[in-house]
């Protein structure tokens, strides 16, 4: 099957648009086949992937306008396998778990549209169809938050396209920068990124198209101070909106690092750990403190986020394939674990129509399958080990230990502090006596709400026991990137700070 | 010998005096006659730069610009009635619809 | 013998997630029967472990599966039964069976019967995973796993309201959990430093290779290592000054008590002291610091327990304190017999706990020893597990906390530690002091609490002969010292005392005993006749400051967790908000209000225009003339 | 001076500054005229001086075009549609005399005599479609305007057609009431007929 990439970033597309003819009633259903297939598909390509290869698989390439080299160039590595299975996978548990009555039919449109965007962002290897892709990827989630959100839609939907898109430009005149340099070095013009991988910046020139291309990812991410649309987007949006912006949305930005910045300008890169890992430590302690300070449910889960995309931009950074796989497996993980907390928090709201942590408690014994999916979650969050928090969390840690023991004493301080927030948000909500009179009578999960996160708290704890299956194609090519890394590398520093792993793979 | 800058020169200068047109009245057939003015500058100096260069792209752009003027004057003539009867008046001052 | 590891390892499991099934089903007798039978599997299973072990001398190494593995990091779940960890395993499993019968008497009455049982084994098979990991990352994932465990114990009943702390200084149960949970992740984050030094430096977590490359690191990565460690010790062995989560966590079940906070989960800080034994014998100033804290943590303890009115609470104060006194030993290289004193404390204190459970249950969960008294009677056999278990926590001859502690006494003394060694008599003293008030208080004299309403009995038969075992090894366990020291100094490192001390070991020995015979007598007169309140003692500067737990968790409320809010509060309203994105918002409202003030120039009027775009020509024709 | 003089002599010389002074007055006359005849009037005579300049410069094929289409169509056009407003009144408008305008042309006028009087590198521009010796100039540009331009050309030609369409339609239309109000009205009493017939 030559073609299954872009069988599986269009066939949801076009699946929306006959969308279009299904009839209100059946759209549901219609919803769930076509995202269930989809989710399947992308299971397929997992099994027909080659984990044993480090490189680009499964590639595409059509050109489109040959005089300016842009191609329709698609492929895939362990580092984008990973987080596209992820994008299906929570589509499909989202449109399953789809609780809006209103406009159903539309919703499940945008659903598919952003499902192609996000898969196509993943999988495209060219700079024109990437940014395509990316930029219409906060079309059909503007339409979700503007549309279905809560009473400041307008103001959140508004912010969160202007702000995302604002950075986007920023990186996209990157893009024509290393387009066009590109163009003086070789007289072709392309902008395939094998091809630009290629190119040796100058360590100045490194500088300047890495804060392009920073500002771009930085507010995707969001990191600190770029990170107040956030809480807006994730306050105001429905349930299915704060998921898939959570799980894959926020990945794109640190994905673009992966896949963008660090072997295009590792020098760059490595000049610039210190000031991000500042901000990724300022994002882990302040947003947890802000978190921790936050009265409405979702809010803490959305400012979590944000403490724990710090954990990933620091594995990135970390320039070590212990942390740079954990980074991966840990957008992973926080995908799965966030869209499932945002969830959870959706279905409290289906029933009591409020988020405020002081109109619950002692919901433990009102709900207690709900506490005890709740609790799963809580505590992958925090890290356990033996859930995926960990491993992720744990790698990252590890790996950015041998960059700067102080930065990673400070930023294992989230260990702690997720704890402190996420623990005060359970004991105000789940434990305690029933104070309202109105939480007495709420029904516990349905049928249909429990085989929606069932697989989420499967997926949590397998992965926490054998991720094997999951970090050995990662780490595969995460290897190769790093060798690359280091190969191009301009300065003796960035080679001697990044640790290519020196063991063959006895772990086959 | 006359040169092209001679040309040119005058060129920019009708241009002018068209621009002066366009800036100061108000009465919209007015306008029009100042635009002719200024394309008609403009041909010339196509037609200048043509005839120095020894290169007839000058003049097949001037044929166009011709062309354009025409049915500039076809269409805009028709709307500039259509205006008048509707409002009785081609001043632009009254003609302030589109306020934002 | 692997199939033996992973019945030990496994039943449990299996019985927690039996359990689990029917969490949320009504009560029923049978979960409690089959968990239990599980664990006494799972003990079975470690006895014969422990057998072989002690019979072949081998060391069993078991590979489950890989786990993590990221570039050159590499770790599997990997088991190692050896001469360590089959002590531990054979003491968590013994305690745990006998807790699990006892809490089907206990927990009887409760709804949450099955849950409770579900935890209680999920905690049993994280204690295994801890004590039976090959490596320092699985040893870890039992460490959070007990940690958890903890959490949803402690805070078993979570539907009790918070309260003031005048009214209960625990809050509430869901209070006390988490506080024991965040306060344990703030040493974990110790442990997690350690881990990665050790791996940075060594390139494994495997014991046997870490242990091995020791002797090749520098010293400061030793000492860090060590430090970082220990500093994960000190939070789940709760020593000062992580150590207010303990006596709060007395708000979980008793059986509870007994397990986790008294027999094995706070064990596992000198189980880890004890496992990394080469390390930390390479590092004699953190292990000198170790011994130091554990001396200071043993005094500190017991002076709070002296005047403590809750039943739980002193013996939590006293499991506080006999940790200090494995830290010593352990500090001070004497790592066989901190393991030893582990193991004879572990059956003591279950038993204290458990026979606390009785009197509560008998009481109807009262916990003011002031309250109590004359309970003798009613409670025969109650009261003779607690005065043995009480004995046996005293260091009284025969019984099995003199043979452990004792030896530690001495051992301080042979290490010319004196200041320490004279900290540990005067605490042995107290030991018994506080010990003997609360039997007194609670079984002698005439009662205090309202007879028309309660009429104590003692707890089934069942549970009091479940309870058994417990007093046997209180009282015999400390015959076994020589074989026991024979047995695990296989693996860790013997220690003999001096010549001179052995010579005076008599007049040792006599001191101490005089010191706990005279605790003893003293809370004899004092209490066995009845409560005689003393006002101006209990008005005392350090009564109060005793009472109080001398201020600390005041303090952690006041400037850790008080500040902590505020300024969490703050960093979201005056920071977040008005700061970062108010910035964002400026720069849109910027824009939009140029546009605001730019649409006056759409005035309509298209000459208005046309004058603008002649203005803009002009502009760019004159910067073509100035720059071309 | 000298040299003006040596160029006005020539014929050549003589009718490029004739035509000069001559179009600058007219047009100048056009822009500030306050009757729209004789605004008029200038344009048409200005425009024929133009196609003077063109003949001048030897695009005769341009020159003629020039004369036909503008001073023929175009002025007929305007004075066609002149017959719609009263024109032989003055112009009461509220022009714009202020500093400004002739401030911004005269800039303007400045600076593109600057850059225009700038010596301009032209030894380098090399012919795209160079005149040919001895053929006219109508077969010049017709053979390129049939090749090389002749998709712009029937491009144009169906513009032009647009446009006349779009002219006659515009100007003919009963013009009572707003175009696409009259419209929308139009269906409004066809459905009410359609109505009454039920």
């Amino acid at each position: 099957m030559d073609n299954i990439l872009t069988l599986l970033v269009f066939f949801p597309a076009i699946a929306g648009l006959l969308g279009f003819v299904i009839e209100e009633k059946s759209m549901r259903v219609y919803g769930i086949t076509v995202t269930v297939l989809e989710f399947f598909l992308s299971l397929w390509l997992w099994g027909i992937y080659d984990g044993a290869n480090a490189g680009l698989q499964f590639v595409e390439f059509v050109p489109i306008i040959p005089s300016m080299g842009v191609n329709y160039y698609l492929g895939l590595d362990g580092i984008s396998l990973f987080i596209v299975l992820m994008s299906t996978f929570m589509t499909m548990i989202g449109v399953i778990s789809l609780s809006i009555k209103k406009n159903l039919k539309n919703m499940i449109i945008s659903l598919l549209f952003l499902e192609m965007t996000m898969i196509g962002v993943f999988v495209s290897l060219d700079a024109i169809i990437f940014y395509l892709f990316w930029e219409l990827s906060l079309v059909p989630m503007f339409y979700i938050i503007g549309a279905w959100g809560g009473p400041l839609r307008i103001y959140a939907s508004i912010k969160f396209f202007l702000y995302t898109f604002t950075g986007s430009l920023v990186m996209l005149v990157g893009m024509l920068y290393v387009a066009y340099a590109y163009h003086d070095l070789t007289g072709v013009w392309s902008f395939a990124l094998t091809d630009w991988y290629s190119v040796v910046f100058s360590v100045d020139a490194q500088m300047w198209l890495f804060a392009a291309f920073f500002v771009g990812f930085a507010i995707k991410v969001p990191m600190f101070p770029f990170h107040t649309w956030l809480p807006y987007a994730h306050g105001q949006a429905p349930t299915i909106g704060s998921v898939i912006l959570a799980a894959v949305l926020l990945k794109m930005g640190t994905y673009g690092f992966v896949r963008f910045s660090l072997p295009m300008f590792p020098d760059a890169a490595v000049i610039w750990i210190e000031p991000i890992a500042v901000l990724s430590l300022i994002m882990i302690i302040y947003t947890a403190m802000v978190a921790y300070a936050q009265k409405d449910i979702k809010q803490v889960i959305a400012y979590s986020s944000v403490s724990h995309m710090g954990i990933i931009m620091l594995g990135i950074f970390a320039m070590n394939a212990e942390g740079i796989t954990g980074s991966v497996f840990q957008m992973i993980a926080h995908g799965i674990v966030s869209g499932a907390l945002f969830m959870l928090v959706g279905m409290i709201y289906d029933r009591r129509h409020t988020k405020m942590m002081d109109q619950f408690g002692g919901l433990a014994s009102v709900m207690p399958k709900f506490a005890l999916i709740f609790g799963v979650m809580l505590m992958s969050s925090v890290g356990l080990p033996l859930t995926m928090g960990f491993v992720g969390e744990f790698l990252v840690l590890i790996g950015f230990y041998h960059v700067s023991p102080m930065i990673t004493i400070l930023g294992g301080t989230s260990i702690i502090l997720g704890a402190v927030y996420m623990l005060s948000l359970f004991k105000k909500s789940f434990f305690g006596p029933v104070t309202i009179e109105e939480n007495r009578t709420l029904k516990d999960l349905n049928a249909n709400e429990i085989w929606s996160l069932l697989p989420l708290v499967v997926l949590v704890i397998w992965l926490g026991v054998y991720p094997k299956p999951v970090l050995q194609p990662i780490d595969n090519s995460v290897h190769a990137l790093l060798k690359f890394m280091d190969e191009k590398a301009v300065n003796e520093e960035t080679k001697a700070l990044i640790h290519v792993a020196t063991k063959t793979k006895e772990a086959k | 010998m006359i040169g092209l800058t001679h040309y040119l020169i005058v060129s920019a200068i009708l241009f002018s005096i068209g621009l002066v047109g366009v800036l100061r009245r108000r009465n919209l057939l007015m306008l029009f006659f100042a635009t002719e003015v200024m394309l008609n500058a403009v041909n010339i100096a196509f037609a200048a730069i043509s005839h120095y260069y020894n290169d007839l792209t000058g003049q097949m752009f001037a044929f166009f610009v011709i062309a354009i003027a025409a049915s500039e004057v076809a269409v805009g003539l028709g709307i500039l009635i259509v205006l008048y009867k509707k409002n009785g008046s081609i001043d632009l001052d009254d003609l302030v619809s589109m306020k934002g | 013998m692997e199939n033996l590891i992973y019945i030990a390892l496994f039943a449990p499991l299996v019985s927690s997630l039996f359990a689990g099934v029917f969490a949320m089903s009504p009560r029923a007798t049978f979960v409690g029967v089959i968990s239990s039978i599980l664990l006494l599997v799972s003990f079975f299973a470690s006895a014969q472990l422990a057998y072989f072990v002690y019979s072949t001398n081998a060391v069993i190494h078991t590979t489950m599966m890989p786990w993590i593995m990221a570039g050159d990091f590499f770790v599997e779940f990997g088991f190692v039964v050896d001469h360590i960890s089959v002590t531990m395993m054979t003491v968590v499993t013994l305690v745990s069976t006998v807790v699990h019968i006892y809490s089907i008497g206990y927990m009887d009455h409760d709804k949450s019967f099955n849950r409770f049982f579900s935890y209680l084994s999920a905690f049993v098979f994280s204690m295994m995973v801890l004590v039976m990991s090959d490596n320092f990352l699985g040893l870890f994932i039992g460490w959070e796993g007990v940690g958890v465990c903890s959490w949803l114990l402690i805070g078993f009943w979570y539907h009790k309201p918070d309260v003031s702390r005048d009214e209960n200084p625990s809050i509430s149960p869901s209070w006390a959990a988490n506080e024991a949970f965040i306060m344990n992740r703030v040493a974990d984050l110790g442990m997690l430093i350690g881990i990665f030094i050790l791996y940075w430096s060594v390139g494994s977590l495997k014991y046997d290779v870490v242990f091995a490359t020791l002797p090749h690191l520098s010293e400061t990565v030793l000492t860090t290592a060590a430090l970082a460690l220990f500093i994960g010790a000190m939070g789940k062995s709760a020593q000062f000054p992580l150590h207010t989560w303990l006596t709060d966590a007395m708000e979980g079940p008793t059986p509870v008590s007994a397990l986790i906070h008294a027999a094995t989960m706070v064990t596992a800080g000198v189980f880890l002291v004890i496992r990394a034994n080469p390390l930390f014998a390479m590092t004699p100033e953190v292990s000198f610091f170790i011994a130091g804290l554990g001396t200071f943590v043993a005094f500190f303890a017991a002076s709070m327990a002296l005047v403590n009115r809750d039943l739980k609470r002193i013996i939590a104060f006293s499991t506080l304190s006999q940790l200090g006194y494995m830290f010593a030993a352990a500090g001070l290289g004497a790592y066989w017999i901190a393991l030893f004193h582990l193991a004879a404390h572990a059956f003591f204190k279950a038993l204290l706990f458990l026979g606390a459970g009785n009197v509560m249950h008998a009481m109807h969960d009262e916990l003011d020893i002031f309250k109590m008294g004359g309970l003798k009677k009613y409670m025969r056999w109650t009261y003779i597990y607690m005065g043995v278990a009480s004995l046996a926590l005293a260091g009284i001859p025969v019984f099995a906390g003199f043979f452990s502690k004792d030896a530690i006494i001495e051992t301080a003394f042979n290490e010319e530690a004196y200041v320490l060694w004279g900290m540990l008599v005067v605490t042995a003293g107290m030991t018994a002091f506080y010990s003997f008030r609360q039997v007194f208080l609670t079984f002698a004299g005439v009662p205090r609490y309202d007879t028309h309403h309660l009429h104590p009995h003692d707890m089934y038969r069942y549970v009091l002969i479940a309870m058994s075992p417990l007093a046997l090894l209180a009282v015999f366990a400390g015959f076994f010292k020589e074989e026991f020291e024979a047995f695990v100094t296989h693996l860790l490192p013997s220690y003999h005392m001096s010549e001179h001390t052995h010579h005076l070991v008599g007049l040792l020995t006599v001191i101490v005993l005089g010191f706990a015979i005279g605790g003893i007598y003293l809370a004899y007169k004092k209490y066995y006749n009845g409560l005689k309140r003393d006002e101006k003692c209990e008005n005392s500067f350090i009564y109060k400051l005793l009472v109080n737990q001398y201020y600390i968790p005041h303090f952690y409320e006041e400037f850790i967790a008080k500040p902590y809010t505020m300024i969490s509060q703050k960093l979201w309203q005056e920071v977040d908000m008005k700061i970062v994105d108010a910035i964002v918002d400026a720069i849109a409202y910027f824009f939009y209000n140029s546009g605001d003030v730019t649409r006056r120039m759409q005035t309509g009027n298209l000459s208005h225009y046309l004058n603008w775009m002649a203005a803009g020509t002009a502009v760019l024709l004159l910067a073509a003339v100035l720059f071309a | 001076m000298e040299n003006f003089l040596a160029q006005i002599t020539t014929i050549e010389g003589f009718a490029f500054y004739l035509f000069s002074a001559l179009t600058i007055v007219l047009f100048w006359i056009t822009v500030m005229s306050k009757n729209v005849l004789y605004a008029m009037t200038a344009l048409a005579s200005g425009m024929v001086l133009i196609s003077g300049f063109f003949f001048i410069l030897g695009a005769d094929f341009l020159g003629v075009v020039q004369l036909i289409v503008y001073v023929g169509a175009v002025m007929a056009l305007y004075s066609f549609a002149m017959m719609f407003f009263d024109a032989t009144r003055n112009i009461k408008e509220n022009n714009t005399n202020s500093a400004i305008v002739f401030v911004l042309g005269g800039l303007s006028a400045l600076a593109l005599v600057l850059i225009f009087a700038a010596p301009i590198h032209n030894e380098s521009i090399q012919a795209l479609y160079p005149m040919h010796e001895g053929v006219g100039n109508a077969q010049d540009v017709g053979i390129i305007l049939f090749t090389k331009y002749l998709i712009p050309f029937e491009v144009a030609a169906v513009m032009l057609l647009v446009a006349m369409i779009a002219g006659i339609i515009l100007a003919g239309k009963k013009m009572d009431n707003s175009l696409t109000e009259s419209m929308d009205e139009d269906v409004e009493d066809e459905i009410m007929k359609r109505k009454d017939l039920k």
